[in-house]
């Protein structure tokens, strides 16, 4: 019956693609416009674009590393592209890529037509989009294309007094800041968007603990971006004194400190992976529900568990400077409050476990995706426990161990089900089916590529093989695990174009999806596929965590046991 | 404010924000100031023209009220004609078709008393082993602190017999912890197991247990795991286990409150709150 | 914002949807809060850190006489708040000029001080520890209450050519907040700056 | 008083094998190549008890692995909707009070118990002290090579370290005060100890005591610049006779070259070599480059670039960045017989 169409009213038409007007007026449209859902769908689109060249920035890197004394590329240019990797991965991928969904969603979701304040939301994004121009601007700033411009080398966290001026000349470093700084301000708009949102515009019977779980994480990853980018903002802004008025925050020869950096970076930089991570919570907690046929297990402690991570993970920085020098008990303190992320952490793995435990389980793609997150994310913390704990970190940390760590929880886990978001609210933002079949080929082939470039990036860690280095000797055992690593890559690669082309061909031709293909229960199913501008045309009015269930068993709401 | 814009009632026309370019302007403004620095003053000048037209544009697009257009809604199709379900119930719990379970479960303050009970039996019984075999109270207790020394800075058995207040603490507040914590557990588990839960979690439980410390004790608490006698170790876990289960089992069982109805749950108990809110349940979307 | 003077009835934010601009203000006052107990935080740990120049104790004197302007000026401003709640837009414009003039003599009393500390003391941004994080502390602080001063400027122009109404006071509530949280923050600052560490 | 069984002994070490004998065995394996730098290979006390304690957590993280991995298996195998399911939802259950509270105490004694284990071997690491006879080192990182004062014996070396062996029984440690000429570098020989970073206006340090003489390779391990790669670091562990002698050595001021290099002495003390590097002895007395005085002495040149032989050397005068592009030393643009002349001066600095 799942595979039966399951919707009986007739479909409507295709809705009116925007292929009808002139180009200027869709341009005009685009950037006017300060629709959430347009604008979910730019941050997406955006932050795609990026993920492409973030990942042949990767490719580089790992075929200059794919044998020993590899000269593909110059150091200088091996060291732009981490940098410009990991910068735009988190900043201009990761970090758009969740506010797009989170502007997409969360309205339709709390029964809303808009966030708070559209305008600044629009505002918000061109920000965004500004900042990762200019940063990309520095390929062709200072020297020209030639020699790659000035593009930043000193690392995504930048540590000080690398970027000070006697030992970053030019611009280069600049361009890091300012793109930064200018993206940073609009994200603190849009998550101070976000969080008004969620507070004020619920539909009426949606009170906090009827609201889905989506919402409630994802106000969290709001709170945490609000409270967290205001540190690397103001770093930020020190750095600048520092490089155009002479001032001396980090200026290790007049007395600066080069720690003081790492602290305010961190204070940044902790919370900000768990920006990361909790969106790719929320899609989880709505997606294995749907998928399993079963309300989310434990919800109550799933919110407990969420606000806690929020609290916790302010309280963890130091964690990345386990070997900077910190007394026996500055450690301990670190250690201590890292390793009581696993509870909660490990509460939410347990309930989602739990909603999947006697339920009957659909594996269409996004949950083939959400399962792989499960088990990567699992192996990824895994490992972050054991960075946690000091000692080991001081073998461990700057090493590959660490690279393949954060990839696991970023790609294995964030990216993972991330595409599982796409797949599931894709028929919602397109009104078309994707296609199934691809969907589940880019799941097979990005899952192996994954394991062989992730899997296998721990051993030379544990070998002994530094990050960030551009080459490296033979007879270190580490070229075997080099050589797999980069052939994972071509997968990867390959799944990715398997994945936007199942995207761009359905939004095409894709059939055409209904209202809910899903059979979900929260209410962005219950409007049109894609839904009007105004999403509701009158309000919805709700009674428990899942609407649309109440209105398919009538005779056995939610509402009466919540 | 009309009620019925809310619920069933027609759709009429909605109001939503205009669109603008005046956040692309401020937005595109601030960023050439900022790009200015990175190129040349000109780019900034540019961009401070740009951010001021995009601030007075923006303030008028607000001010004095904010500017809409009106978008005819459409009546809303049919929705949520998928054909009702029949929703599959626990055996268990035929009644209650939102389980939170198991249905009845020890409250937790049954675990806090079982483990305190069973902390006080293990203490009670550690300290007899110190003073029959070392004639020191303080013996076990110092012998916990040693999770914090390591190998070479462990002292001698001699210094190991006097009180020491800060390992004092240290021993109290970890036994303290721990108990309260394997007590809890037995809250939460003993149910759990098939048959016989005293013999399972009271006895094999703590034997499995010090078969494992067995293996690790040394990663732990090398100082401990030097000078430990096993068979006085197991039997005081064992003490544990029993204490602990026996007061656990021992107290009643309460419903879980979750699955109660929410009015239930608030307090209010009047009969026929439940049907009232059916009554108006029907429809949740219009 | 509530667009209060649009025809159609508003079911479509039944909610609180009045409170998204305090709400709103509410999260850029905690994300201003996180930038400023940065800097504060590097001030004090950079303090007495100077390798060169002269000394906080040297050189700064408490500004009792700014102060006492600026923290009036929190008091003033309810009271135009008050004004314009009930309607009274004279009133309301008067509490509101004294409001920003409090606001501009503590503005031209940091330009004061920094031109003594600058051509009398030659303390630069540049000279020294000290005054990297001196100017940068007390030069964010300055930067919001000079933003402070021209949104209430802007607001009392449109006073004047009599485009405030009561309608307004809940918006102008919202500015008031910001006004306030800058004064609160000078209340850290000046602990900070001129008695915790000089 | 402790209760040691024979067998009970034998069962612990069988086991303790089965957690963690294959994480073990298969990096053991690879710890053994030559010129490996495997952390599951400690020589040294700092890198022994962080082994142990690894050993420790990746067990415990194991179990957790396996637990948990079991049971998403079970349920993804079990539950999943079967070909003729008669379209019911399945029963609606909305948590478990029992369960929740299971899996927060059982993290939570996990966790306790893993911190205790860390904090004790952070004590021990960090807070050790140390015997009489400590050898100290003073560890500078310069973008992008090491240089290492010997405070004690009063000369300073470049590159290869050189301690003396440490008998666990008399432990003779070396302790390394860490501090940093430019940028943050980060000093990492994982089979002595671990990481420790070397921070401008900032005093680091720690100690290692190998056990058994050898060369043990590392390299910096935080990001310094363009040429972070190839700052590498070797550690020669001498027996204690042979680390005299070598001390003796690096004390003496360089040898007064014989006439046959005389040409070279002169363009290597007119040009501006001797404003970056020392030779003692000389006019040279630059602090900028590594100090030369016993250049000949060290296995590699430029923080383990290249081999420290005649070609490499002329060729590293010539065009340093044909090893290490980046490198802060320029190319000197001496004519070819200069150059030879220097390379023939240089290759006498034994
Ligand atoms: C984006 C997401 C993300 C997430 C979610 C995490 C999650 C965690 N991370 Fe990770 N981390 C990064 C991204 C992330 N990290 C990045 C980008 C870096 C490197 C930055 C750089 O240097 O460039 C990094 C680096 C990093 C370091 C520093 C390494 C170094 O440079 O030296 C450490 C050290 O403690 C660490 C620890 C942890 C821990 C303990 C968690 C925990 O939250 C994990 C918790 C989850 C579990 C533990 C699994 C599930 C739990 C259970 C099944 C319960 C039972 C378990 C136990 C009782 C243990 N991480
Ligand atoms: C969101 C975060 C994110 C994501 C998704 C990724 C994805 C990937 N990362 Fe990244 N990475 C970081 C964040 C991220 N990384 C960060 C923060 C750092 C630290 C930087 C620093 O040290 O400063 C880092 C560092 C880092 C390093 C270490 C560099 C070093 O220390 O020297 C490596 C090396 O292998 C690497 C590899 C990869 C690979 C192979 C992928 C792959 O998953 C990418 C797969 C994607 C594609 C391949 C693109 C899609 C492909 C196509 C559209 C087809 C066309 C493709 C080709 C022509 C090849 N990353
Ligand atoms: C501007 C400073 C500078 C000048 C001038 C300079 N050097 Fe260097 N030299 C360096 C630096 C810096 C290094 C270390 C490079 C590295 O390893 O990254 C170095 C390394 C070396 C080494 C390798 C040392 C070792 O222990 O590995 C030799 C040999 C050397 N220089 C010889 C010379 C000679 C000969 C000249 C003159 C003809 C010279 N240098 C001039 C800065 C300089
Ligand atoms: Cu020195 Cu990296
Ligand atoms: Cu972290």
């Amino acid at each position: 019956m799942w595979d039966a169409e399951p919707i009986s009213k007739p479909l409507a038409v295709p809705p009116v693609r925007d292929a009808v007007q002139p180009l200027f007026d869709r341009v005009h449209g685009w950037i006017t416009t300060v629709d959430h859902k347009r604008l979910g769908i730019l941050y997406i689109v955006y932050a795609l674009f990026f993920l492409v060249i973030g990942g042949i920035e990767a490719s580089i890197m790992r075929l200059q590393l794919i044998r020993p004394h590899n000269d593909f590329v110059s150091p200088q240019v091996f060291n732009r592209m981490f940098t410009m990797h990991g910068t735009t991965m988190i900043f201009f991928v990761a970090m758009p890529v969740m506010f797009g969904f989170i502007n997409y969603a969360i309205p339709l979701m709390i029964g809303a037509r808009d966030m708070a304040f559209p305008r600044l939301n629009a505002w918000g994004f061109w920000m965004t989009a500004f900042g990762g121009i200019i940063l990309y601007f520095s390929f062709l700033g200072g020297s020209g294309l030639y020699g790659a411009g000035s593009t930043p080398d000193v690392g995504w966290f930048a540590y000080a007094p690398l970027t000070s001026p006697s030992f970053s000349v030019g611009h280069s470093t600049d361009y890091w800041i300012i793109g930064l700084l200018i993206s940073g301000f609009g994200s603190i708009a849009t998550a101070i968007n976000i969080l008004t949102t969620i507070f004020c515009l619920r539909c009426p019977g949606m009170t906090l603990g009827k609201m889905p779980l989506f919402a409630w994480m994802n106000m969290v990853t709001a709170g945490l971006v609000v409270l967290a980018l205001g540190p690397l903002t103001a770093a930020q802004l020190m750095l600048l004194i520092d490089r155009y008025l002479g001032g001396h925050f980090f200026d290790t020869q007049a007395g600066g400190s080069a720690i003081i950096w790492m602290h305010f970076f961190w204070v940044f930089g902790h919370p900000e992976v768990y920006v990361l991570v909790m969106p790719a919570f929320a899609f989880v907690s709505e997606i294995i529900p749907v998928f399993s046929r079963k309300a989310i297990f434990g919800y109550p402690i799933m919110v407990g568990a969420t606000i806690s991570i929020g609290f916790i993970s302010m309280s963890v920085w130091a964690h990345h400077m386990f070997t900077v020098g910190m007394t026996s008990y500055g450690n301990a303190f670190f250690v201590a409050s890292t390793m009581a992320i696993a509870v909660p952490t490990g509460i939410k793995i347990f309930n989602w476990l739990g909603t999947m435990w006697g339920g009957k389980l659909i594996f269409k793609t996004p949950m083939l995706f959400c399962v792989a997150f499960l088990f990567q994310f699992l192996i990824a913390g895994l490992t972050g426990v054991m960075l946690s704990v000091a000692p080991f970190n001081w073998q461990l940390g700057g090493s590959y161990f660490v690279v393949a760590h954060f990839h696991y929880v970023i790609v294995g886990g964030i990216l993972f089900a991330l595409f599982g978001a796409f797949y599931y609210w894709f028929p919602k933002m397109s009104g078309r089916m994707y296609n199934e079949k691809l969907g589940k080929l880019h799941f097979w082939v990005f899952l192996i590529g994954f394991h062989l470039t992730f899997d296998f990036m721990h051993i030379p860690g544990i070998l002994g093989m530094p990050r960030r280095i551009y080459t490296y000797e033979p007879g270190r055992g580490w070229d075997t695990w080099n050589l797999i690593i980069t052939i994972g890559v071509l997968f990867q690669a390959v799944g990715i174009l398997i994945f936007v082309y199942n995207l761009v061909s359905s939004y095409f031709k894709g059939k055409l999806a209904g209202d809910d293909p899903w059979d979900a229960w929260t209410l962005e199913w219950s409007t049109s596929s894609p839904p009007p501008d105004y999403n509701f045309a009158t309000i919805p009015v709700v009674r428990s965590r899942r609407p649309l269930w109440d209105l398919k068993h009538p005779e056995d709401p939610d509402w009466k046991y919540e | 404010m009309q009620e019925p814009q809310i619920g069933n009632a027609e759709p009429t026309d909605v109001m939503l924000p205009a669109p603008t370019a005046w956040p692309f302007t401020l937005a595109l403004g601030l960023a050439l100031i900022f790009a200015g620095m990175l190129t040349n003053v000109s780019i900034s000048i540019l961009g401070a023209v740009l951010y001021l037209s995009g601030a007075v544009g923006w303030f008028r697009e607000v001010l004095p009220h904010e500017r809409h257009v009106r978008v005819p809604a459409e009546p809303e199709a049919e929705t949520g004609t998928v054909p009702a379900r029949e929703v599959m119930r626990l055996p268990v719990a035929q009644q209650v078709q939102r389980a939170w379970l198991p249905l009845k479960i020890y409250p937790i303050s049954a675990g806090v008393k079982g483990g305190l009970a069973g902390g006080i039996a293990m203490a009670v019984l550690a300290m007899l082993y110190g003073v029959v075999f070392f004639h020191s109270l303080w013996y076990p207790i110092n012998l916990i602190a040693g999770s914090l020394y390591d190998a070479p800075a462990i002292p001698t058995t001699e210094a190991l017999l006097h009180f020491r207040l800060g390992w004092f603490v240290f021993a109290l507040a970890m036994h303290i912890t721990m108990c309260l914590l394997v007590g809890l557990l037995y809250g939460a588990m003993l149910p759990m197991l098939p048959t016989r839960p005293i013999v399972l979690g009271g006895i094999i439980g703590p034997l499995l247990w010090t078969g494992l410390l067995y293996h690790v004790l040394g990663y732990i608490n090398p100082l401990l795991d030097q000078q430990i006698n096993w068979y006085w170790f197991a039997l005081s876990q064992v003490a544990f286990g029993v204490v602990a289960g026996l007061v656990v089992v021992r107290q009643n069982k309460v419903w879980t409150s979750e699955n109660l109805p929410l009015a239930m749950r608030a307090g209010i108990e009047s009969p026929g709150i439940v049907d009232e809110h059916e009554h108006d349940g029907e429809d949740t979307r219009r | 914002m509530a667009a209060t003077t649009i025809a159609v009835p508003q079911p479509e934010m039944p909610l609180s949807h009045e409170l998204r601009g305090r709400v709103g203000m509410w999260c850029l006052i905690v994300a201003e809060s996180a930038i400023f107990s940065i800097f504060v935080v590097a001030y004090l740990y950079y303090a007495g850190k100077s390798i060169s120049g002269p000394t906080p104790r040297e050189v700064l004197h408490v500004p009792y006489f700014n102060s006492i302007c600026l923290f009036s000026s929190s008091f003033t401003i309810v009271m135009a708040e008050h004004a314009i709640a009930r309607g009274k837009t004279r009133l309301f414009g008067i509490w509101w000029l004294l409001t920003i003039v409090l606001g501009a003599i503590f503005i031209l009393g940091t330009a004061r001080e920094w031109y003594g500390l600058i051509y009398r003391d030659g303390l630069t941004i540049s000279s020294s520890l000290f005054g990297t994080t001196f100017y940068s502390l007390v030069g964010l602080h300055a930067f919001h209450v000079l933003v402070g001063l021209t949104g209430l400027s802007i607001i009392l122009a449109f006073t004047a050519l009599g485009y405030v109404k009561q309608e307004h006071a809940e918006r102008i509530g919202v500015f008031a907040m910001y006004w306030h949280f800058v004064d609160a923050i000078w209340v850290v600052v000046l602990s900070v700056v001129y008695f915790i560490t000089r | 008083m402790s209760l040691n069984l024979g067998p009970g002994k034998l069962f612990r070490t069988a086991s303790a094998w089965l957690c963690i004998g294959m994480t073990e065995a298969a990096f053991a394996q690879a710890g053994a190549a030559p010129g490996s730098a495997s952390i599951f290979s400690p020589a040294s006390t700092p890198a022994d008890s962080i082994y142990h304690l690894s050993l420790f957590v990746l067990a415990i993280c194991g179990a957790i692995f396996l637990a948990v991995f079991s049971l998403l298996v079970y349920s993804v195998v079990k539950f999943r909707r079967r070909a003729g399911d008669d379209g019911r939802e399945p029963p609606q259950i909305y948590g478990s009070n029992q369960m929740e509270l299971a899996w927060t105490v059982i993290p939570v004694l996990i966790v306790v118990v893993l911190f205790l284990a860390s904090a004790r071997v952070i004590h021990a690491v960090e807070d050790a002290r140390f015997p009489a006879g400590t050898t100290e080192v003073t560890v500078v990182g310069h973008q992008f090579w090491w240089e290492f004062q010997y405070p004690q014996q009063g000369f300073i070396a470049a590159n290869e370290l050189h301690v003396p062996v440490s008998d666990p029984q008399h432990p003779t440690p070396t302790h390394l005060t860490l501090l940093s000429a430019d940028t943050d570098h980060s000093f990492w020989v994982p089979r002595l100890a671990g990481k420790t970073d070397l921070i401008p206006n900032r005093t680091n340090n720690m100690w290692i005591d190998p056990h058994e003489t050898g060369v043990y390779v590392g390299q910096c391990a935080q990001y310094c610049g363009t040429q972070h790669a190839k700052m590498l670091l070797r550690v020669i562990v001498q027996s204690r006779a042979d680390f005299e002698r070598w001390v003796v050595e690096q004390r003496q001021p360089a040898q007064p070259p014989g006439d046959s290099v005389a040409k070279g002495r002169q363009v290597f003390e007119t040009t501006a070599c001797v404003n970056c590097h020392t030779v003692a002895g000389t006019n040279a007395n630059g602090k900028f480059g590594p100090d030369l005085t016993h250049l000949m002495s060290r296995e590699t040149i430029a923080a383990g670039a290249a081999l420290n032989n005649r070609e490499n050397l002329r060729q590293w005068v010539q065009d340093p960045d044909s090893f290490k592009p980046g490198a802060l030393m320029p190319a000197m643009q001496l004519d070819e017989h200069d150059l030879d002349a220097v390379t023939d001066y240089l290759v006498t600095l034994k």
